[in-house]
């Protein structure tokens, strides 16, 4: 029998050290210095996506300074990691981009294959390319839709978020879970496609770009949206590279740097696929970029689902895959592009079975920090829809 | 006493009472409340003397209108979120004085309108054909100060953001 | 661009810096002293690394190693850079002014491992409160919140 | 004698306000549902119209919870004071020929000057609600309100002039069917004016929920929160009474029991038209609402006037 060796017993449960002292517990009012006001957004509040606390400085309603303070959903899923098997961070990594779990999973998962030089089956790249990419359809409703809400069109929200519920029952019947799918395994993939589910992912990508076109027309056609969204919250293309943003966000500014393409892994070169790609910079490019990158995602799955045909089925984990995975020392780095941007995993191996670092390159944290630099001289109101065409998760920004 | 003259005494006991808290308050919305009593019972004053057009018109303009345009500027200024909003002036006395005159104006201006105090029924139509007949060159000479009076507003806000 | 082309290119472009540049696990890996890395960000930026992807650092006891992920869209590439800083005295220069994306990415460095960055603009805690106590990322770091987890392995 | 039915019509008139808020608050959560390809309220009661029965309940047991830093006797009073003008303002409208409530000469004057007193009710419970966001609502709302009493009141000022009446019996006597072309333009500008005096969307920044949470009311919960839901839904149904009435012509297109029920299905589907537009539309930005107000709005309802005078000098 093994005996826990570090669990205290005969101790009192551990107590939280500082949490009555934390500074940031005192919400600023309306302070007046000079002619601006100081107004507290966040760290609940509808159009933060997530929990994120804003503090602007506004004068009258337009917008100095907006200062995100970040860290409130910080679980620290680092220092988590460095306690755990390689296979028991798999489900931590599902609660980072909590809107698009496959994305962490697939990211570690090449980590870990590079670390320990695992093959990964073909037909186990296929479905992962597959789910990610109805990942990506998934987390783009969840951009596309907020977009409309937080410029108070309720009802595109209810329409993209409807195909985001197909993909979602998509995923439920692969793996049983909705959310956080723990599905892409070092090695491969926990199971493989049940029956009938290839028939009903065609069906939802033969009705997916139609949908995607009626928001297109009823959304992004609307007078109102336009107004509110065209040529507000401004990145040039320098910024966004020197930010270091990626996706959606540097692809609207003009930036056309996909790592699908630009950085090609797993069978993506295989796929004929166009980058989408905005000239603007502002929300409205941001938002559309990622609409028409959903109707690009459903011609990969198509593709994909064409290709996987040629595998036979079950062949979704590399052979001989020990129980507990010791990779020799070293260091491993891989990325993916995932619906953010380039979502990257650092793994340090000291050779025993739990990794001795991780680190995740978070691209919604790199994209929020834009935050301050694009809404600074913009109206209050323009804030929180330039916060929502940054699309910040917060379990990822925070980790 | 008719039931008219009460009526009357209750609007002026309203009037007399926002005035006083007007005067009185210095917390910014008691304040408001207060004046915009004051302006009620300016308008109830009006129904009761028989000029249904002009008490709307007192609930519309000043109240609807110039009260909230008021509480809109003070809100803009408030200063600090923890201190109560206070309005105070050191010109006390100075203000009195210049109240007192007004009064003392209208008093004399209305005196031998209010020797008869019998409410005269003034329908609309009449205050229309009042103000496009005799009063036109007043109303039209009100008009135009008061257009002065926004491009000032208008030049000094200009001249604000410029600075 | 792979990444023995990247090698060819960098030690035409800057030959000084070629003796540093190794390959591990495909990807390039650019070994600089502490006092030289902000020099090597620069010549690295110049030849066309124009991305910074991230920041972090790694607790090796007696030091604390510093990677960089830099990208070049031009040359479809990706480098490491890593440098170590002395556990008692972890300073290093900040390479704020070549990369704004290093702002919250030091940041996150200095919050989570206590490595000072000379010439960051606003070095302040990031993820964690301002009062927070000590740097957790660090393997020494105690706090009666964390339970390890009991070694069934 | 006067007094008492002066008191009983205002009770009259709240319970009419109240009784069509609840209606339509069931009817709007249909209508959305629709929109939103939902079903809306279907559990309790046919088509879920027993769900108001079990929502007021729900309201009226909230606590009733008053911030610290509240004004508190205004903040506890501030709602009264933006439901009580509204529900004055359906005192003037002329249901049925020759008879509305409060059949006053100066009626079209009163209907447009009381629910202006409600901007003082809003400002007063931002201000007591001591909150940022209920501040910046407050501001907002009396920016707006003020703005859009301008082209609505001109716009009712065109129909005034063809009848030649302050009175709105009489206005609804003198109505004639070839006025609702006539004054089309300014039926659209009382129309949108009238949904940006509401607070409703696509004008309802003062309390945009994904700006401000809920602006001047982000403060408020239980039943002082329904009644600002009350005040919104009155002003819905008042104004679309009114609109109804003196630009469609309300009871005069059918005699008798006909004729109310054809205004009522006027002012029925002007309701709709409004949640209809509110479901659809995005929430326009502060200074878009200005311009919108002052450079569209008030030339065209300007224009409307001046249209109305000339073919009144006809009449």
């Amino acid at each position: 029998m093994i005996e826990p060796q570090d669990t205290p017993t005969d101790q009192a449960a551990p107590v939280a050290p500082d949490l009555d002292c934390a500074p940031d517990v005192v919400m600023p009012e309306v302070i007046h210095e000079g002619d601006t006001t100081i107004v507290n957004i966040g760290p609940s509040h509808p159009s933060t996506h997530g929990v994120c606390r804003v503090i602007v400085e506004l004068d009258g309603e337009i917008v100095k300074h907006a200062e995100p303070v970040i860290g409130h959903l910080h679980r620290g899923i680092e220092k988590m990691a460095e306690n755990r098997t390689y296979l028991q961070v798999v489900p931590l990594t599902d609660r980072l981009d909590y809107v698009g779990s496959m994305y962490a999973n697939w990211a570690y998962c090449r980590a870990v294959e590079r670390l320990a030089g695992i093959r990964v089956p073909e037909r186990a790249e296929y479905i992962r390319v597959i789910v990610c990419e109805l990942q990506r359809i998934a987390s783009h409703m969840m951009a596309i839709g907020p977009a409309g809400a937080d410029t108070g069109a309720t009802s595109a929200f209810m329409y993209t978020f409807w195909q985001r519920e197909l993909v979602v029952d998509l995923f439920e019947s692969l793996c049983g879970a909705r959310l956080t799918y723990n599905y892409v395994r070092p090695g491969g993939v926990s199971f493989d496609l049940p029956d009938g589910w290839i028939e009903k992912c065609r069906e939802f990508v033969a009705q997916h770009p139609a949908a995607m076109l009626e928001i297109d027309r009823f959304l992004f056609g609307n007078v109102i949206f336009r107004a509110r969204t065209k040529g507000i919250g401004v990145l040039d293309a320098d910024d966004a590279v020197s930010w270091g943003a990626s996706g959606p966000v540097a692809r609207g500014s003009g930036v056309d740097w996909d790592l699908r393409r630009d950085d090609p892994y797993s069978v993506y070169p295989r796929f004929d696929f166009s980058i989408p790609v905005g000239s603007n910079g502002d929300v409205y490019d941001r938002t559309r970029v990622r609409l028409w990158e959903a109707i690009e995602s459903c011609r990969i799955i198509s593709q994909a689902l064409d290709g996987l045909a040629e595998f036979e089925p079950g062949t979704i984990k590399a052979d001989g895959m020990p129980r507990l995975l010791a990779p020799r020392p070293g260091d491993a780095y891989d990325h993916i592009e995932s619906a953010r941007g380039s979502l990257g995993v650092y793994l340090v191996s000291d050779g025993s079975v739990r990794p001795y670092r991780m680190k995740v390159r978070s691209p919604a944290f790199s994209n929020l920090a834009l935050l301050p630099l694009v809404s600074e001289g913009y109206t209050l109101s323009d804030l929180v829809v330039i916060l929502g065409s940054l699309d910040p998760v917060f379990g990822e920004v925070d980790r | 006493m008719s039931a008219n003259d009460l009526a009357l005494a209750a609007a002026v006991t309203v009037m007399v009472a926002g005035a006083a808290g007007t005067v009185l308050t210095s917390d910014v919305p008691r304040l408001v409340i207060s004046l915009g009593t004051f302006l009620l019972g300016v308008a109830a004053a009006f129904l009761v003397m028989g000029s249904p057009l002009l008490a709307v018109s007192q609930v519309f303009v000043y109240v609807g209108g110039v009260l909230v345009l008021v509480l809109f500027a003070l809100m803009m200024v408030r200063r600090s979120g923890n201190e109560k909003p206070k309005v105070a002036t050191r010109h006390d006395i100075g203000g009195a004085v210049i109240a007192l005159g007004v009064f003392v104006l209208i008093a004399s201006v209305m005196a031998p309108v209010a020797a008869d105090p019998t409410p005269v029924v003034t329908a609309p139509n009449d205050i229309g054909a009042a103000l496009l007949g005799p009063s036109l060159v007043a109303f039209e000479l009100v008009g135009v100060l008061l257009l002065a009076a926004l491009l000032a507003v208008l030049v000094i806000v200009k001249g604000g953001e410029d600075s | 661009m792979d990444i023995t082309e990247l090698r060819e290119h960098l030690c035409g472009q800057y030959p000084d810096l070629c003796p540093l540049f190794s390959i591990e696990f495909g990807d390039g890996v650019l070994l600089v002293t502490s006092d030289r890395l902000h020099a090597a960000a620069r010549d690295l930026k110049d030849l066309g690394f124009d991305r910074l992807g991230m920041v972090t650092a790694v607790d090796y006891g007696e030091e604390f190693e510093l990677v960089y992920r830099l990208q070049s869209r031009e040359m479809r590439a990706g480098i490491f850079v890593k440098t170590r800083v002395p556990r008692d005295e972890p300073t290093i220069d900040s390479v704020n002014d070549l990369w704004a994306a290093a702002n919250w990415q030091e940041r996150e460095v200095y919050d989570m491992f206590g490595i000072v960055f000379d010439g960051h603009p606003d070095l302040r805690r990031i993820l964690l409160t301002d009062d927070w106590v000590g740097y957790p990322l660090r393997k020494d770091y105690e706090n009666p919140t964390i339970i390890r987890r009991p070694d069934y392995l | 004698m006067t007094f008492l039915w002066g008191l009983l019509w205002g009770l009259a008139a709240v319970m009419f306000i109240a009784g069509g808020a609840v209606i339509g608050v069931w009817w709007e959560r249909k209508v959305s549902a629709r929109i939103q390809m939902r079903l809306g309220p279907q559990q309790i009661g046919p088509a879920g119209v027993l769900q108001m029965v079990a929502d007021v309940p729900k309201l009226l047991f909230k606590e009733d919870i008053v911030p610290d830093n509240a004004d508190k006797p205004i903040f506890r009073y501030a709602p009264m004071a933006v439901f009580a003008p509204i529900a004055m303002s359906v005192a003037v409208i002329p249901f049925w020929a020759g008879w509305a409530p409060l059949d006053s000469t100066v009626g079209m004057v009163f209907y447009l000057a009381f629910p202006s007193i409600g901007v003082l009710g809003i400002l007063l419970s931002a201000w007591a609600s001591h909150n940022t966001l209920a501040t910046i609502g407050g501001m907002r709302a009396a920016a707006q309100m003020v703005s859009y009493e301008v082209p609505r009141s001109l716009a009712v000022l065109s129909v005034i002039i063809l009848a030649g009446s302050l009175q709105p019996t009489e206005v609804m006597e003198a109505w004639q069917w070839w006025w609702v072309p006539l004054t089309f333009v300014g039926f659209l500008v009382y129309f949108i004016a009238s949904i940006a005096e509401m607070n409703r969307g696509p004008f309802d920044l003062p309390e945009a929920e994904s700006e401000l949470v809920a602006g001047y009311f982000s403060d408020y919960s239980g039943f002082r929160w329904a009644i600002f839901m009350m005040g919104e839904y009155g002003a819905l149904i008042s104004a679309s009474l009114f609109g109804a009435a003196v630009f469609l012509g309300g009871y005069r297109w059918l005699p008798g029991v006909a004729g109310l029920a054809v205004f009522l299905v006027l002012a029925m589907v002007l309701i709709t038209a409004v949640m209809w537009i509110k479901w659809t539309f995005p929430r326009l930005r502060q200074d878009q609402l200005m311009t919108f107000c002052w450079t569209v709005l008030t030339p065209l309802a300007i224009v409307q006037v001046v249209v109305a005078g000339v073919v009144a000098l006809w009449l």
